[in-house]
């Protein structure tokens, strides 16, 4: 009985160093553990495995730090998820100081991107300037010939100062479209203002070319003509492959996402939302207005977007589901704390919710369903020792518990 | 890492475990920590009301308007701009608060506004998005080919059933409503069990997203600063 | 003016948003949708409300030099602090939310990541320390209600592992025999004698079919969450839903209005 | 737009020539149907159409548009892939006009075929909502309902409301306390004025004091919020006087402790181990803290009587203290005991509306299962199938009369 009696009037900080013991140590070790997928998870995974390529995905940030451990990875693995197969994310939240957690997510897995498929995109502009490069060479032989047979040297010396602009013009487009990956409107300026020196320089080239030569050779002048719009040709085609490969290998913000910030309110701006975002963002997180973000061109409420994915730490999901569910028809995903995720299963039997991640073991199997293992993955050995320690001090807790309720019970008697 | 980053950490560890200390007991370091992140967090709000709402919602749309007016002349566009006066108005009016019931009691008319448009759309809501489809997904044939199906389905029905009619409070709960309302203790305890297993399992997971962070980003981090240093 | 304004008020609103609901026709989707921006509007400003008393709360502490006045000081730091550090990233970068302000001592997202995200976590990470001390010395399996309840709680925590389920089972194995014994001891003999074979049966299953209890612990989970924790879940919905409705329309209607009374 | 420069620099590219080669013939899409999007804001036509028979040779749909049937036609959308319907809802539609509409199919080297010109169709916003007749009728019946029995709650304030295992305990907690010679203790946990709940709790709180002053027992009342305490102050003082003993009531009973949620977590714990409680409340709101309350109170010793409608906490409460009262149970438990009309008008109309709604489940999902049972049964033919049918479609119509959007 005395036993019994200390046992249960241990000093609870021996349980707390018991908990921070059986977190701490499996955390020290990686132990691989294969784990079955739950069917929320995988119906949350399938819904947005299985949008074309381009599709928007909108992110609602609707937790906290307090749930930062738990709702982290799942907007880490999404993100990365949907940059790998394409979608378009917007990014919104209705808890202030959460937002900028989503935002770091979306931006890091954008940067991660980026770094995995930099090797990609830079074989890509190579390749780009390989394949211009052979034409350069045959076009510039080509005018050599000419001028040779025309006997005019100096309009070759012209030829190679335009060549040098245009190699400046493109250098220029080159290094803007690595230093402003993620500012396109940067980007775009750079690119902009490369071109109006190009277009100055080549206006003063243009005088020299027109004035000089076209009198007195015209024959000379429509070879070289002939070549340089061929060439020109090609230096479209190098400058659609720069492109292309940035839209294949880069993640770009105001192509591929958008962060609208945040707004007060959550069931208004859920229910105007339905009518028109612009109404309530106007101008995303840096003042850039919506309609000149390029991925917004056409998005205009829910039946632009394809998926909604709510990461929550409280009754978000369900007003997601009440309003833009229920009266728009948008598809809803959510990513939310173990506290939550008993309220989501209702809404899954009912087909109001698509899928959803519970907590971090949820976490974790939508890492192992995208083959990339983070946080939540890394957790779930502490999780487990954890659960383990609870049942047992639970159970040894209810025992103690009988017995002194027993003996109580032998002396009233 | 930079110089930046090592000092956040640093700071970040001190903090988490000046919070942790509580679990000693109340300390001054635990007070330290706990009255600054009250402090924090209202500055958030703050900027976050100034940029979001007061900056992109306000100033800038009467900005985009003015400036349409100036250059077409449109009356659209001028009233456009000059119609959120209302809005800044009852915003105003509902920070009267902060000078005494003598002129608080205007910050009824906003609250009133807001109360009502979020009644009203709370109603309709409600009956649409919950009340309805849950309502609708219960409707489930008690016989199918499949065994499992039909096991769930009745649990199901009954379940749902037994819930409702545990939280009836006009006849008292004897008899057959006794019974059933037995049952229905029945499915909350189970699902209260469901919910305190969750619980716990958020809770833990907080605790390992902490210890994570002083384990891996400070003591290791701290370690990978002073080996590239050296 | 004081009470009857705003009852009309609220009156009107909530009106008005319930008849847009059920009719398409402009001009009220568009008006209505004009009252959600302002909606929006307002929302911003009661970011602000309780930020005078705050103030007003913590400056006379410190000017008075109160009890704890120190602790006040720091709070009217945090604030004044981060406020700082939000209108210098502002004004540097055109929003104060900049991912690159993160590299810079007292950047906006450098105070958010190293001060409010570890404050705000930790303070609910304590929590998993107090759950596992009540887990210990204050939940009890001594009602049926409650035992029912453990017993779900554990079976759920056993479903979410990803190792040890074979011990953790074994472990609400010895706890289905202890309630079990307990009944018994206490003449219940019908309920006791139930939980102690449960108990039994699930041990010796567990020992006998170790690969099949990993296997099958997530799925007994899953199907307990799906099924009966949905059916429970969804009635108790049904009710507070059919609360919260009725009380929006006594709001609306005027017959509720504490929120009046309390401002 | 460098391109655009050298391409104006350097002369254009010569167009080469496209194979003239002969076009093969296609069908066009039959049956191309136009209406007015229902339902809506007006601007908006909803187009319907049967993919034509050579759909498999298709490489894309055009769907024009005209103000008259001569045209001139224009094209609002193409798709590159097989598509049967569209909506337009062109911002330039305007409503009651009349438009003409045409799907063509393109082939293999531009061949096209058109369809039937359709129209004309005009486009017009709609009153009413019928998608959303459920929702009003709902909203209507239960509004009536509240109304109705509010005022017949005004006019018979005993009306029936069962009573709460949780408060049968409350006398036998206070007796006990006083048998042991401890005090009462009851938080309100961290909620606000504003909330139902912390309002429930008052009146909780009212029967509580009332009980401790007729058995002569200390009650401390530890508070949160300031305003919450003035409150608990003029119940407690209320109760005491009521039970004819107003000169029990002890002011400094009744404190603010601090407004933060650990620190009156820690507040409450050190009162408890220094007063240790016979009873312990736990009536309100409560989050995190719950559970160190219920931990403290459970270890010396006292009953505990919970009672929130915070959904994370009750199962920590229902596993650690002897009653606790769930959700809804505190609100009944609150009308009960202060027979307010409001409350016992409210929870009338629910408690139909529940009745209503297990009635609806009841009747649909027997009719599902006979037509489940039936299908399973019966044969091909004769009497019993059209019963299944019957009770199958039946039951189709039931459930989706329900379905809104």
């Amino acid at each position: 009985m005395k036993f019994l009696k200390w046992l249960t009037n241990i000093d609870r900080r021996i349980i707390f160093l018991l908990m921070i013991g059986v977190v701490l140590v499996p955390m020290l070790f990686t132990i691989p553990i294969p784990f079955e997928v739950g069917e929320p998870v995988r119906k949350a995974f399938n819904a947005i495995d299985t949008l074309k390529p381009g599709s928007v995905i909108m992110f609602s940030v609707d937790y906290d730090a307090t749930s930062y451990p738990e709702c982290q990875p799942m907007i880490v693995a999404i993100t990365n998820h949907a940059f790998r197969k394409d979608l378009r994310i917007i990014l919104l939240g209705h808890i202030p100081t959460g937002l900028p957690l989503g935002q770091e997510a979306v931006e890091r897995g954008a940067a991660e991107y980026n770094q995995n498929h930099e090797a990609e995109y830079q074989q890509a502009v190579e390749h780009a300037g390989e394949e211009l490069d052979k034409y350069t060479a045959g076009y510039q032989e080509a005018l050599k010939t000419a001028a040779a047979e025309f006997n005019q040297e100096y309009t070759l010396q012209h030829q190679e100062t335009l060549d040098s602009l245009v190699f400046h013009y493109l250098e220029e487009v080159d290094s803007a479209a690595i230093k402003f990956q993620k500012h396109i409107f940067e980007y775009w300026k750079a690119v902009q203002y490369a071109g109006e020196e190009f277009n100055r320089h080549a206006a003063e080239y243009q005088k020299i070319l027109k004035g000089d030569v076209r009198e007195q050779n015209p024959g000379y002048v429509r070879i070289l003509e002939r070549a340089a719009a061929e060439y020109n040709k090609h230096i479209t085609e190098y400058q659609e492959a720069l492109e292309h490969a940035a839209d294949q290998y880069l993640k770009r913000y105001g192509i591929d996402f958008v962060n609208l910030g945040y707004r007060p309110g959550m069931v208004p701006i859920i229910v105007g939302m339905g009518r028109e975002i612009r109404d309530f963002y106007r101008q995303d997180y840096q003042n850039i207005n919506v309609d000149s973000l390029p991925m917004m061109v056409g998005v205009h409420n829910y039946d632009d977007v394809a998926i909604l994915a709510s990461f929550a730490h409280g009754i978000q999901v369900e007003t997601w589901i009440a309003f833009a569910g229920a009266r728009f028809g948008q598809q809803i995903i959510g990513g939310v704390t173990g506290v939550v995720a008993p309220d989501l299963y209702p809404y899954l039997q009912s087909g109001q919710l698509a899928g959803f991640l519970g907590g971090l073991k949820g976490a974790s199997e939508y890492e192992s369903l995208i083959e990339r293992k983070g946080l939540a993955t890394r957790g779930m050995p502490a999780q487990s020792t954890a659960h383990i320690l609870v049942i047992i001090l639970i159970v040894i807790g209810s025992i103690a518990e009988f017995a002194m309720d027993l003996a109580e019970r032998r002396r009233r008697r | 890492m930079n110089f930046s980053t090592i000092l956040g950490i640093w700071i970040a560890a001190t903090l988490t475990i000046a919070i942790l200390s509580f679990l000693y007991r109340d300390n001054p370091l635990y007070k330290f920590a706990e009255h600054l992140y009250v402090g924090v967090s209202v500055a958030y709000w703050v900027i976050y009301a100034a940029k979001f709402t007061m900056e992109q919602m306000v100033v800038n749309v009467f900005a985009d308007n003015w400036r349409v007016f100036l250059e077409t002349g449109s009356a659209t566009a001028f009233l456009e701009a000059w119609i959120l006066v209302i809005p800044t108005a009852l915003g105003f009016l509902m920070l009267t608060r902060w000078f005494g019931p003598r002129v608080g009691w205007l910050s009824r008319w906003p609250i009133a506004f807001t109360i009502g448009l979020g009644a009203g759309l709370g109603i309709t809501g409600s009956i649409q998005g919950i009340l309805l489809p849950q309502v609708q997904a219960t409707f489930l044939p008690l016989w199918t080919p499949d065994l499992w199906q039909v096991v769930a389905n009745l649990l199901l029905f009954v379940g749902v059933i037994s819930t409702i009619i545990y939280f009836y409070f006009s006849r008292p709960h004897k008899g057959l409503l006794g019974g059933v309302s037995r049952v229905g203790i029945t499915f909350i305890m189970v699902s209260f069990g469901a919910a305190f297993g969750y619980t716990v399992m958020s809770r833990v997971s907080l605790l390992i997203g902490r210890l994570y962070f002083l384990v891996y980003d400070w003591i290791v981090g701290t370690v990978d600063f002073f080996k590239a240093l050296l | 003016m004081k009470r009857t304004l705003p009852l009309i008020i609220t009156f009107l609103a909530g009106v008005f948003v319930v008849v847009t609901f059920f009719i398409p026709r402009e001009p009220f989707g568009s008006l209505e949708q004009r009252m959600l921006v302002w909606y929006s509007i307002l929302g911003g400003f009661t970011l602000l409300l309780g930020i005078d008393s705050l103030i007003k709360h913590h400056t006379r502490k410190v000017a008075r030099r109160e009890k704890d006045w120190f602790y006040s000081l720091v709070t009217l730091f945090g604030l004044f602090g981060t406020l700082a550090a939000g209108i210098v990233t502002w004004a540097k970068y055109g929003t104060p939310l900049e991912l690159a302000s993160l590299n810079e001592v007292g950047g906006f997202f450098w105070v958010y990541k190293w001060i409010m995200v570890p404050l705000q976590g930790t303070m609910f990470a304590l929590l998993a320390f107090f759950i596992a001390s009540a887990a210990y010395r204050a939940f009890r399996a001594r009602t049926f209600d409650a035992t029912l309840l453990l017993i779900a709680a554990i079976l759920v925590m056993i479903g979410r592992l990803s190792m040890g389920v074979v011990p953790a089972t074994l472990v609400l194995a010895v706890l289905l025999v202890a309630a079990g014994i307990h009944r018994l001891l206490i003449r219940k003999p019908v309920f006791g004698a139930v939980l102690a074979a449960l108990g039994v049966g699930l041990g010796v299953l567990v020992l006998a079919f170790p690969q099949d209890a990993i296997r099958l612990a997530p799925q007994v989970q899953e199907w307990l969450m799906s099924v009966p924790q949905t059916a429970a879940r969804r009635g108790i919905l049904i009710g507070v839903t059919l609360g919260t409705i009725a009380m929006s329309i006594r709001i609306i209607l005027g017959i509720e209005r504490t929120y009046i009374s309390s401002t | 737009m460098v391109l655009v420069y050298l391409t104006a620099l350097l002369f254009a590219q010569p167009v080469s020539d496209a194979n003239a080669a002969t076009p093969v013939v296609l069908r066009p899409v039959e049956n191309l149907r136009t209406q007015d999007t229902p339902n809506d804001a007006g601007q908006s036509i909803d187009l319907s159409w049967k993919l034509s028979p050579d759909s498999a040779r298709v490489k894309r749909y055009e769907v024009y548009r005209a103000q008259s049937a001569k045209g001139p036609f224009e094209k609002i959308v193409e798709f590159l892939v097989p598509t049967t319907a569209y909506t337009d809802a062109d911002t330039l539609l305007r409503n009651k006009k009349d438009y003409y509409y045409r799907v063509d199919v393109v082939g293999e080297l531009e061949s096209r075929a058109s369809c039937e010109i359709a129209g004309p169709v005009q486009t017009k916003p709609e009153w009413f909502n019928t998608n959303r007749i459920p929702v009003l009728v709902f909203a209507l019946v239960y509004g009536l309902l509240l109304i109705l029995y509010i005022e017949f709650a005004k006019r018979d304030r005993e009306m029936f409301v069962r009573r709460i295992a949780g408060l049968d305990a409350i006398d036998e907690a206070v007796g006990r306390s006083t048998e042991m010679g401890k005090p009462i203790l009851f938080s309100f946990g961290i909620g606000y004025l504003t909330d139902v709940a912390t309002l429930a709790a008052l009146s909780i709180l009212r029967r509580v004091a009332r009980r401790a002053a007729e058995y002569e027992t200390r009650i401390l009342v530890p508070n949160y919020d300031p305003i919450v305490m003035t409150a608990a102050q003029e119940t407690v003082k209320q109760a005491f006087s009521e039970a004819g003993r107003p000169d029990l009531y002890q002011e400094g009973d009744i404190t603010f402790l601090t407004a933060d949620q650990f620190g009156y977590a820690a507040g409450v714990n050190g009162i408890m181990l220094r007063e240790k409680p016979g009873t312990v409340f736990l009536q309100g709101v409560f989050y995190a803290e719950a559970l160190i309350l219920a931990e403290t109170a459970h270890s010396v010793g006292a009953i505990q009587i919970a009672g929130t409608n915070m959904a994370t906490q009750l199962p920590f409460f229902i596993a650690a203290c002897d009653y606790t009262l769930i959700g809804e149970e505190l609100f009944a438990a609150s009308a009960y005991l202060d027979r307010d009309p409001q409350l016992l008008g409210s929870l009338k109309s629910e408690d139909i509306a529940k009745l209503i709604t297990v009635g609806l489940i009841v009747v649909v999902s027997v009719v599902g299962t006979i037509g489940a049972v039936l299908t399973s049964i019966s044969g091909e033919s004769g009497i019993l199938r059209s019963l299944t049918e019957f009770f199958n479609s039946g039951f189709e119509r039931l459930v989706s009369f329900l379905t809104t959007s």
